[in-house]
This record gives structure tokens, C-alpha cells and sequence, in this order.
């Protein structure tokens, strides 16, 4: 795809054979950790809202990748993918999303709120377009300790219509901060159709509003989501400043769990889930030799174990105790 | 056909909301509908509450827009200033903050700000409430700001024939008007009349008459109140229950009449207690009522925290039927 | 000027004599308002802030000469010379800034909220930014009267970084409003230089990101102005939508009255009031045979009695009733 | 050397805050400042508090921000979280409403939300205050609303001394703080002991003893308390006034001790009195010194309008010395 507006060059760095595995490693992690929640809700074990993400895999795994562990993401309500792909671990993960103590953030955040400092998820935000500003933050940040820590802030279509993106992405390029803006344009805000709220066909081409490098590309390709990747990631490493990755994908399981899907055809659902980037990517691992069947099936098998066990953890953890709700408003906590 | 001979209906709060909806739009060319998803395109709204109103009323009077709250609200304003009724809905109550300068700086203040030339007769709707798990950014009860703030009114239904009466009244006021849906109680059918019409703003409502303690309070708190009234029968104290329904301006009158014949008072709500509120009822009520009353005013709100996540935290975030009930029997025992 | 981002077309309508001749007439208008407005703050006879315009006449007496008295402005703080190039009447509009009860808002609003639908000035708001939704608004309403109502929003460089810029512009593409977004680009936000703010070179290019067509324009040439004000207001009565014209001017007096202009050079500020728009335009209407000397000296008494009348009035008019903070809270009355 | 022996200074409010924040960065390399205009190219604000701070400190730590208020509370918080202090200024109150999801739904929240992983401490320094003719969208006194939000506290200082001493508390203080200067009294001059050091946030300063009549207040209103103050001291009434100096959390147990003592309280504050932070305070008062009290408490605000233009109006708008002067005669009257 890697449509590119006029203002961008064009990127051609290309992962290697480690790098493939790696990249489907996170995309497996996080399809299974997602079907497996999809589960759980449906047995009626889980009662939050759920933003499924499937079909979106390669985006947070591609950029993951490319991430160091000091590296750092700001993400929105559907973005549990995008902290199981940062390698966030999954029994606190799996207990927050079950409202417990051992949850990373002890019940009180829930799945839109998910936080794990350790793995550089920094902040989950329910609020369209808030991933942004916060992000710019974190990337003032590696300026003034003189780090190489880049920033990544994952946002909607739908988000880009809003101030806060307009703000952050002129504040970002002003500043020349190492913050990377990556869109994940699955062609809906809920129920809204892209065109039906956006007036642009590429969001990418609202970088050249901010004199900042933007990209179209294929979210569902590994290939095309490396080399954008890795232009912006080290364009933000060496001090040039952020760019804008809009990656095309599409959400499989509707907006919410539970959606209806009466706002899309049956034919454009049907084509898009007919070119699902996980079995595809998974064939062209085998296919090109990268991995073998067997490596794949127990890669799975361990992933799934993962998942189990944080299933199972999650569940024999206790609910938060009532004081939870005078700690942490403030440093101390409020008396009662 | 008077509306006390004829059957009443069974309907939710919601299909209340839409069927004000439908009639205010068929009554009045100048009534707009618009928000994020909420033609039919889009299904007709996330919850589907203005469905089939974009397809009988056509898309230029029902509107989906895209995700951005400033410029509906900027929208709103400017066709409401050029002759239009617009109700534009801001999918939560969090969502809002996005939004404030254009409600606080302009929709309030235009009227004032040019000696009346300006007016701005908007009607904002939006739906909150705790009880769903949706956490800290979805569920906020944030009232209490636009009650402070001069040049808007602020509506907050507990029935379904109140959603429908006041939010036709709502629509037709000159004014600026937030009405609040509670996300706990607007699924809930209850009894109204076919014709239900307008409800006037800034009068209350005496939910169940009682005579011991008065429990002042308003949109999904009432359910609250009443469980507690009915608890309270129970132990022999007989509670009044009013449902504020405009709380502001708030009915002042009859929660005074009210209070000065049962000599007590609490006020309850589901925004935070802190500065919440619920504080300008009882300090109006202190005031007035001094030495009247037979035991302090008390206040039950949320606890100073953001709106958690887990079940059980959740839960004793919002003040339940027996807080309530409590603290009438404390007051009861007090004097 | 007329620098043109990439997807605008040329503009080349240009005014005949009668249109130079009416846009000088606003001009001088604005421009002997201004003065008297100043001086009757050296005389410490109006104590509020004032925004003077002063040298970016050009720009609202162009945009006002080729609307129709049925369109409408949404304008800001720094907006008067907006209105007098409007025609709006001097008397309210002193009686206004003096707070006086004959003020178009009863002395309620002030200088920053001067009102007076009669002549199409629908808001003036205090808050950077938000003239635009407010003016989408509008332009909805034309869209359902089904009226040719065009509607200006005006605002200021600095205002195109803030988020409301950004929602108001998508929406207004997305809708096709019959919107024009006039940007007074006078180089400053307060006490901040273009460049330091804005991380784009030319404002018009923001457009490519709505699907809009913007362009860059001399704000200080009548004609330049002319032919990009005609095509943008032509589009929008015809139904094909909003432009955003970026107008470029200077700011003469600096942001606000008492304004020290240390962040400016002096050199800076010399060269562009050696440029000064007005007595070049009233140069070469002589110059051009389009008026006499006495013509454009007949023109400037008349002015200046108007002016001078509207002082007179002002300062006869009484201060409002305290009953008025009760008046107009709502429609209705607040008792006492 | 000890405050008690030195020499006093004297000093702006706004030379204070400007001393806090060369101390504060000089003290501690993590606090930043930044805001529309207020680095040295830009004059170093456009009141000129922040002018030699980017010189002496860097364009780095002290830096001018685009017109974008969500954006400048987003690198706040940010940078608040990877360990800075951010101390951002927001140039006036009303334009905080552009920001209010970034303050609310996150810099209030995030802490609580991430169960204590997180951690925002940042200054939001902010000015306002009618008296300049300013009118409708820049003289909004909106710090009930902050009251309101848990997770955040409020600060509205009143003299040099605690502009510079809360300003160094604010600013070292692990969680978020608005910080208020007001418009009409951040000018005035005061004595402040040369090295003024932090001043604890959440305790009231007795601003002048008193038996009669306790006057609790904060910000701007302090200055007409006292003006009250000294003109009920000629009519023989002996008023206490307690500046709160931070609103939230407030200091009960200095208010409830001195109106324990006087038996009468008017609470008095710049913003609407319309469910405005005053109801909270006569709310506790009442509800904590039942059956303790000479005459109800009162409260007294602002009218239920937008801030006018015309001086003679602002001036009404205003609650002015006399104003309160009669409400404590009233309620010494009345018992
Ligand atoms: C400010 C704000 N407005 C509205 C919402 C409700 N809402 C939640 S998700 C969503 C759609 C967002 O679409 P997009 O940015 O494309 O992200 P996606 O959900 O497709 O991943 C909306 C409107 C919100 N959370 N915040
Ligand atoms: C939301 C908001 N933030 C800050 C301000 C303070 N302020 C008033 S004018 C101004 C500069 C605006 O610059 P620009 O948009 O270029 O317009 P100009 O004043 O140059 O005409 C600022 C920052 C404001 N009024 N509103
Ligand atoms: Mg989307
Ligand atoms: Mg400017």
C-alpha cells in the first residue's frame, strides 16, 4: 500500500528472519489473549465493556518490535493489543480486566484504564484523542534526561478529527519531540464510517499541516508496517522529531462486544476477514521458510499456556478491599 | 380523553427520550437532532435512542457527526442563534470536558454577554451513571458544575414520563438546557401517560409523601430513595421523597414546605458528596429553616474518588437504598 | 502573494472602481475608529483592553464589500475593525466599549462581545479559537432555510494551533458549510512570533488535511484579497463548501493597548508600518484615477463625523441598571 | 537568622510567585515552567511573572507554548509521569475550559485509575479575578468545579507570604494543585520574610481574630473581609477572619473551632454563590456545630450571572466590604 503524500519519502528497511518471528509472536500473543477474553465474557465471567481489536495484531507488534524496553506507549480503550504486543505481562493484565487486587492497577482501572509502567504502558485512556497531549509529555521528558526514549501514542480514525490530535501534533513537531503518532485507521469510529466524519481520504496527509513526515500504510502488512516503523522510530531516536503512521486495518468483532455490525455490509466484513493478516503472515513464515509448522504450533501451545494461567490466576485472586477507594487519590491517603 | 381515564403506557426512559424525540421534531421544523452516530446510517445511536429519527425527518435535521465535541456543541450554538432548536447529544457526561469552553463561555453566556440580542435555546443531552464497570472516565456525575454555572438549567429525569415531559419542555425552552440520562435507571419501564406532554422546568416532584425525614434528591438516586422509604416504612419512620427534577434552578419551595413540616433533611446524589450538589440544598435549607429543624441537614453523595472499576468497589462507590436508610434512622434518633 | 498549497486553483476576479472605492471607504472607516478609539484611551476616558487592529484593514473591509447584508461574521477580541468594516453603527458600538446602556449589548458585553445581529455581527468571543464551531452553526442554518447565507468565521494566526480550529475545519468539509475561514495572520500570537507556535510555513496548507482549498494572501492588498475572498464566497453560496483563507498583515499596535513590543525588533516593526495598507491603497486609488484627493477628503470628514458623533453619544449615554444582572441571565427575568 | 528576627520585605503577590519559581527551579532540576509567552523571548509572560526564568534556566525546563491549552496540560502530565514537575500556566481561568478533560479525566484521576502506579505531579498556575473590565470569558472564579474533582487540590492564596510559601508546597506536592492568583490582589504589595519557605497546603490562616462573627473566605475576598472587618470593629462587632488559603481540601477544624467560638459564620468567596464551594463549607458547619449555632450561616458570592462589562455592574457583581459588613450585622442581630 504506502500511499505517501507528497511530503514523505519513501521507506525501505525490511525485517529479517528473527525479526518476522518476533513479530508474530506478538501478533499471537495477542490474537489468542483476545480470543480468550472474547470467551471469558461470553461464558459471563468478565462484565467490563470490551474493545476487541482483532484484526488490528500487526500494528502494535510491528511497532513493539521495533521498541526498546525503555521506549515507551500511550494508548486508548482498544489498545489491550497494543500492551500484550509490548509484552505486558498477563496475569496482572488478565486481573485487572476481572477487577481484582493482584490487577495491575489493584481493580480500579479496569481494561480502559490498563497501566504497567514496567513494560512502558504509561497510560490507557477511554477519551478519544487524549493519548496524544500525553504522550507529547513523555517525549519533553527524553529531551530533558537527554535519552534516546522514543514515544509511541496509538489513536483511532476516528480520533483524528478531534483537538486534542490537532494540539499534540503541532505541539510535537514545534517541539521536535520523539514521539511517534500511530493511527490505526480501521475504517469506522463506532458506527461512523471514515468518510462519514473524516475529510480527508489520507490521514496522513494532515502531517504536512504540521510540517512532520506522514505515512499511509498497510497496517495489516508486516512488510510496509516495518519499514514506516523503523523511518520513524529512528528519525525520533536521532533527535529529527515525530511522524505520523497511518495505518490502515479493520476491526473484526465490531466496536464494542456485543455490536451488531448493522451500520457495515456483510461484504465489506466478509472481505476484510478474508484477508486476516494472522493466518496470512503465519503461511508466509512457512512458506518463505522463516518457521516451521511444528515452531508455530508450540509457540501456541505456549502462548495458550500463558493465557491459561493467567486466566486462572486472575480468577483466584480477590476483589480489591473497600479502602482502595481512599487510596491513591492522593500520595496519602485519605483518612477514613 | 383526559390522561387520568386513559391506559398508561409501560415504556423505558429511553423510548420516553425518543418519543419526545419524534414529537418535538413533528411539532416543530426548527428542532434539530444531532451527535456522534446517531442518524440511522449509524444505527441510529450507539444505545439507538434517536433511531428512525434521521430517517423519517431526513438527514440535514439529524446529523451524525464526527468525534468531536467542540465543534457540536460550536454547531449547536451557532444554529440555535440563527432561529434553530438544536438538541445535540454528547454521547457521556464525561465527554463533556471536551467541550466546556463552548457550553461555559458561550452557550451560557451569549444571551447575557449581548444584552439579549443573542439567544441560544440548545438542549445538550447526555447519559452518565455508575453500575456499568466502565471505570473512571465514563461514568461521572458532573452536574454540579453547570448548576454554578449562570445561564444554563440543568434536568435530571427519574421516570419515564419525566423524560419525556421535561425534555419537550426542555427543547422548547429559550434557554440553554443540559439534561442528564442515568445510565441505571433509563432502561427501566415504568408507567406513562399516551399523551404525556411537557413537564415545566424547575418544579419538583413528591415522589412518596411521608411525614419524619425528607430525602431531597434527584435522576437515578430517586429509585435509591424510594427503596430506603420503603426500608424506612418498615422501621416506622415515614420519609418524603423528592425528586428534584430541574436541579437547577432548583424547586426551592417545595423542598422548604417539605422539609419544614418534617423537620429533616438529606440530600442525595450520586456525584461526588465533596462540593458536590447536593451542599447549596442544605445550606439553603440551614438557612432558611434555622431553628425549624429538628436534627442537622445531612448529605450523602459519592465518596472522593474516581468511579472504580471493580464490582465491589463500584458498588460502595454509589450510595445505596440502606446508606440512605441509615442515616434517616441517625436523624430520627437524633431529635 | 498568493502563495497556493497544491490543491487550490487560481484566483483572478479583481474590483472594479466602485468596489476599490467602497473597500477604501471600510477601510478608512476602520482605520479613523481605531484612531479615536486610542486617543480616548490616552485620555483615560475608557478604561477597558482594546485589541487594536491597526493595519489589518484591508482584510474585513474586503471580506465585508463582497457579502450581502444578509451574511453573517463570527469574530474575536480583536475583532472591531471586523464589525466597523461591516458597517455595523458607530453610536451602539461606543456606547458599547464606553459601558453605557445604548451600548448594542447594554453595556453587559464590552469591547470583546460586541453583538448587533442587524448587521451580521453574531459573536465576538474572548476565547482563541472559537468563532470557528460557532460559525459552522450558521452555515448548517443557511444549509436548512435553504438561503445562499454565507458565513465568516475570522480568527488569528496563534488560533490556528488550538484544537477548535481543527474540529470546526473537518466539520465544515465534511458538511460542506457555506463557511469561509478568514485566518488574520498578523505574524504574532500575543507575545509569540509565528514560526515559534505554528509548525507549518504557510497556515493554508492546513486545508490539504480537510479536503479544503486554502490559500495564502496578501491581507494587505485589496486586490489579492478581492480575488480570493470572490472565489471563496462564490463556492460557498453555490453549495460546493468552506475555504480557509490565510490573509497576511501586521499588527501596528501590538497585542494589546500598552503593549511594549520587546519580542519584536524595531526593524521589524518599521518595515511593515512603512508598507502601511492604507495610505498605499488611498495612493493608488489617486494614482488610478479612481478617486480625486478631494473625493477621499470628503470621504474622511464624513468618517470622522460619524466617528466623532458616536463619541458624543457614547459618553451621553448613562451607565446601565443594576437590575441588568438580572436581565437576560435567562429569557426570563431573575427575580430579585 | 530566624523569620522572626529579619527583616521583613515587601513585595508583590506576583513578585512572590515569581521568587517561588526561581527557587523551585534552582532547588530541584526536575521542576519545569512553561506556558503561552512565558519564556524571555517572549517578554517572559504577558504579566511578565515568569520574565528571567528561560534565561537563567534554559529554553528547555522553561518554555512558550502554542495557543493549545489541552496540549500544554497533555506535556504536563506527561512529563509529570516520566518525573518532572511541571508547572504549567494556564494565562487565564477561563481558558481552563478548553483543558478540562486532560485536568479531570486525567491529571485527577490517573493515580486512583492506575491503582498508585502513576503519579502527576504537576502546578497548574492560573490568574483570575473581575475588576478589570475584562467581562464575560476572563474573569471566571471556576475553582468550585476543582473542588469538586477528586484527585485535585486547590490553592487561592491572598498574600505575598503564602503566594510564595503555598506556590513552593504546590509545587513540590506529589499530586496535582491548582494554583489561583488573583487579578485584583496579586499586585498589591505585602511584607514577606526574606526567606519565606513552603507554607503547608490544606491549613486555614487566622487572618484576624475575633469573637462575634467568623468570616471564612480565600483569593481576592480576603482583602474585603478585612476591609468588613475593620468597619464592624467600629460598629462594635468583633469579626475572625479565616483565609482558607487552600479550598481543597479545606481546613474544617480551624473553620469549625472559631465558629465554635463566635457562634456565626458568613462564608464569602469571588465566584457565584449558586452552588458555588461556599455551600460546602455552610453545609459542614451546620451539619458538624448543630444546636451550636447563634443564626444560620451565610454565604455570599457572586450573582447568578456572567462577570459584566460596565464598571458600575462589576462593581455590583463584586461582593464588596459593605456587603458583608451587613451580614454580619444581620446574623449579630438576629441572636
Ligand atoms: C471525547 C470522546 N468522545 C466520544 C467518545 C465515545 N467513543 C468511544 S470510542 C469512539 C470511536 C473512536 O473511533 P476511532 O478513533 O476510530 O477508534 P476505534 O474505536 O475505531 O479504535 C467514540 C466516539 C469518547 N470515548 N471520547
Ligand atoms: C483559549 C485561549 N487561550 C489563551 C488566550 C489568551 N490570548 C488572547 S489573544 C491571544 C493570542 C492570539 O493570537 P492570534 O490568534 O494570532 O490572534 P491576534 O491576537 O494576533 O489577532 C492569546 C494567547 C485566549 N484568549 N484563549
Ligand atoms: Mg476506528
Ligand atoms: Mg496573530
Amino acid at each position: 500500500m504506502a500511499q505517501t503524500p507528497s511530503n514523505a519519502q519513501s521507506n525501505t528497511a525490511s525485517p529479517d528472519a528473527a525479526a518476522q518471528l518476533d513479530i508474530f509472536r506478538r501478533m499471537l500473543r495477542v490474537e489468542r489473549n483476545d480470543d480468550a477474553t472474547r470467551a471469558q465474557i461470553r461464558r459471563g465471567r468478565i462484565t467490563a465493556p470490551y474493545y476487541s481489536a482483532r484484526g488490528q495484531e500487526v500494528i502494535p507488534s510491528t511497532m513493539s518490535h521495533l521498541m526498546t524496553d525503555e521506549d515507551v506507549i500511550c494508548t486508548i480503550y482498544r489498545g489491550i493489543h497494543d500492551m500484550v504486543a509490548k509484552d505486558m505481562p498477563l496475569r496482572p493484565l488478565w486481573a485487572e480486566i476481572c477487577g481484582r487486587v493482584d490487577g495491575t492497577c489493584k481493580g480500579k482501572g479496569g481494561p480502559m484504564h490498563l497501566t504497567h509502567p514496567e513494560t512502558g504502558v504509561m497510560v490507557t485512556t477511554g477519551i478519544v484523542g487524549s493519548s496524544m497531549p500525553i504522550a507529547n509529555g513523555f517525549g519533553w521528558a527524553s529531551l530533558l534526561d537527554g535519552s534516546k526514549r522514543v514515544t509511541v501514542a496509538y489513536f483511532g480514525d476516528g480520533a483524528s478529527n478531534i483537538g486534542a490530535f490537532h494540539e499534540a501534533m503541532n505541539l510535537a513537531s514545534v517541539w521536535r519531540l520523539p514521539v511517534i503518532f500511530v493511527c490505526q485507521n480501521n475504517g469506522f469510529a463506532e458506527h461512523t464510517r471514515y468518510e462519514n466524519g473524516t475529510s480527508v481520504d489520507l490521514i496522513s496527509k494532515r502531517a504536512i499541516g504540521y510540517g512532520m513526515p506522514g505515512y499511509t500504510v498497510d497496517g495489516n502488512d508486516p512488510f510496509d508496517m516495518y519499514a514506516h516503523a523503523h523511518v520513524a522510530i529512528e528519525r525520533a531516536r536521532n533527535g529529527e522529531g515525530p511522524t505520523l503512521l497511518e495505518c490502515k486495518t479493520f476491526r473484526f468483532m465490531g466496536h464494542v462486544f456485543g455490536d451488531d455490525d448493522s451500520y457495515m455490509t456483510k461484504e465489506e466484513k466478509a472481505a476484510a476477514m478474508a484477508i486476516d493478516p494472522l493466518p496470512r503472515f503465519r503461511q508466509k513464515l512457512v512458506d518463505s521458510g522463516v518457521a516451521t509448522e511444528e515452531q508455530l504450533a508450540e509457540l501456541q501451545t505456549k502462548i495458550e499456556a500463558e493465557v491459561q494461567d493467567a486466566i486462572d490466576f486472575a480468577f483466584n485472586s480477590a476483589p480489591p478491599p473497600l479502602e482502595e477507594l481512599r487510596r491513591d487519590v492522593f500520595a496519602e491517603e485519605i483518612p477514613a | 380523553m383526559s390522561t387520568d381515564t386513559m391506559e398508561m403506557l409501560k415504556m423505558t426512559g429511553q423510548q420516553a427520550v425518543s418519543a419526545a424525540l419524534f414529537e418535538a421534531m413533528e411539532n416543530d421544523p426548527k428542532v434539530l437532532v444531532f451527535g456522534e452516530d446517531v442518524a440511522d446510517r449509524e444505527g441510529g445511536g450507539v444505545m439507538g435512542t434517536t433511531r428512525g429519527l434521521s430517517s423519517k425527518f431526513g438527514d440535514l435535521r439529524v446529523r451524525s457527526t464526527p468525534i468531536a465535541e467542540q465543534s457540536i456543541m460550536g454547531a449547536a450554538i451557532g444554529a440555535a442563534m440563527a432561529g434553530y432548536k438544536p438538541v445535540a447529544e454528547i454521547m457521556l457526561m464525561n465527554f463533556i470536558t471536551v467541550a466546556m469552553d463552548m457550553i461555559v463561555n458561550h452557550a451560557a453566556k451569549l444571551r447575557f454577554m449581548s444584552g439579549g440580542q443573542s439567544q441560544v435555546p440548545i438542549t445538550i443531552r447526555t447519559l452518565t451513571g455508575a453500575g456499568w464497570q466502565t471505570a473512571g472516565q465514563h461514568s461521572d456525575h458532573y452536574e454540579g458544575w453547570f448548576a454554578h454555572t449562570a445561564g444554563i438549567k440543568v434536568v435530571a429525569p427519574a421516570t419515564p414520563a419525566d423524560y419525556k415531559g421535561l425534555l419537550l419542555s426542555a427543547i422548547q425552552d429559550p434557554d440553554p438546557v443540559l439534561f442528564i440520562e442515568n445510565s441505571r435507571t433509563m432502561f427501566v419501564p415504568g408507567e406513562i401517560a399516551p399523551d404525556q406532554g411537557p413537564i415545566p422546568l424547575g418544579k419538583a416532584r413528591i415522589a412518596q409523601e411521608g411525614s419524619d425525614v425528607t430525602l431531597v434528591t434527584y435522576s437515578g438516586m430517586v429509585a435509591n430513595c424510594l427503596a430506603a422509604a420503603t426500608h424506612l416504612a418498615g422501621a416506622g419512620i415515614s420519609a418524603e421523597v423528592i425528586d428534584l427534577r430541574t436541579l437547577s434552578p432548583w424547586d426551592k419551595d417545595t423542598v422548604l414546605a417539605s422539609v419544614e413540616k418534617t423537620g429533616r433533611a438529606i440530600v442525595v446524589h450520586e456525584a461526588v458528596r465533596h462540593f458536590g450538589p447536593g451542599a447549596e440544598i442544605a445550606a439553603t435549607i440551614q438557612e432558611d429553616l434555622f431553628g425549624k429543624l429538628k436534627a442537622p441537614v445531612r448529605r450523602l453523595g459519592a465518596p472522593y474518588c474516581a468511579v472504580p472499576f471493580a464490582k465491589v468497589l463500584e458498588d460502595a462507590f454509589l450510595v445505596q437504598p440502606m446508606d440512605i436508610a441509615e442515616a434517616a434512622k441517625e436523624l430520627r434518633a437524633r431529635g
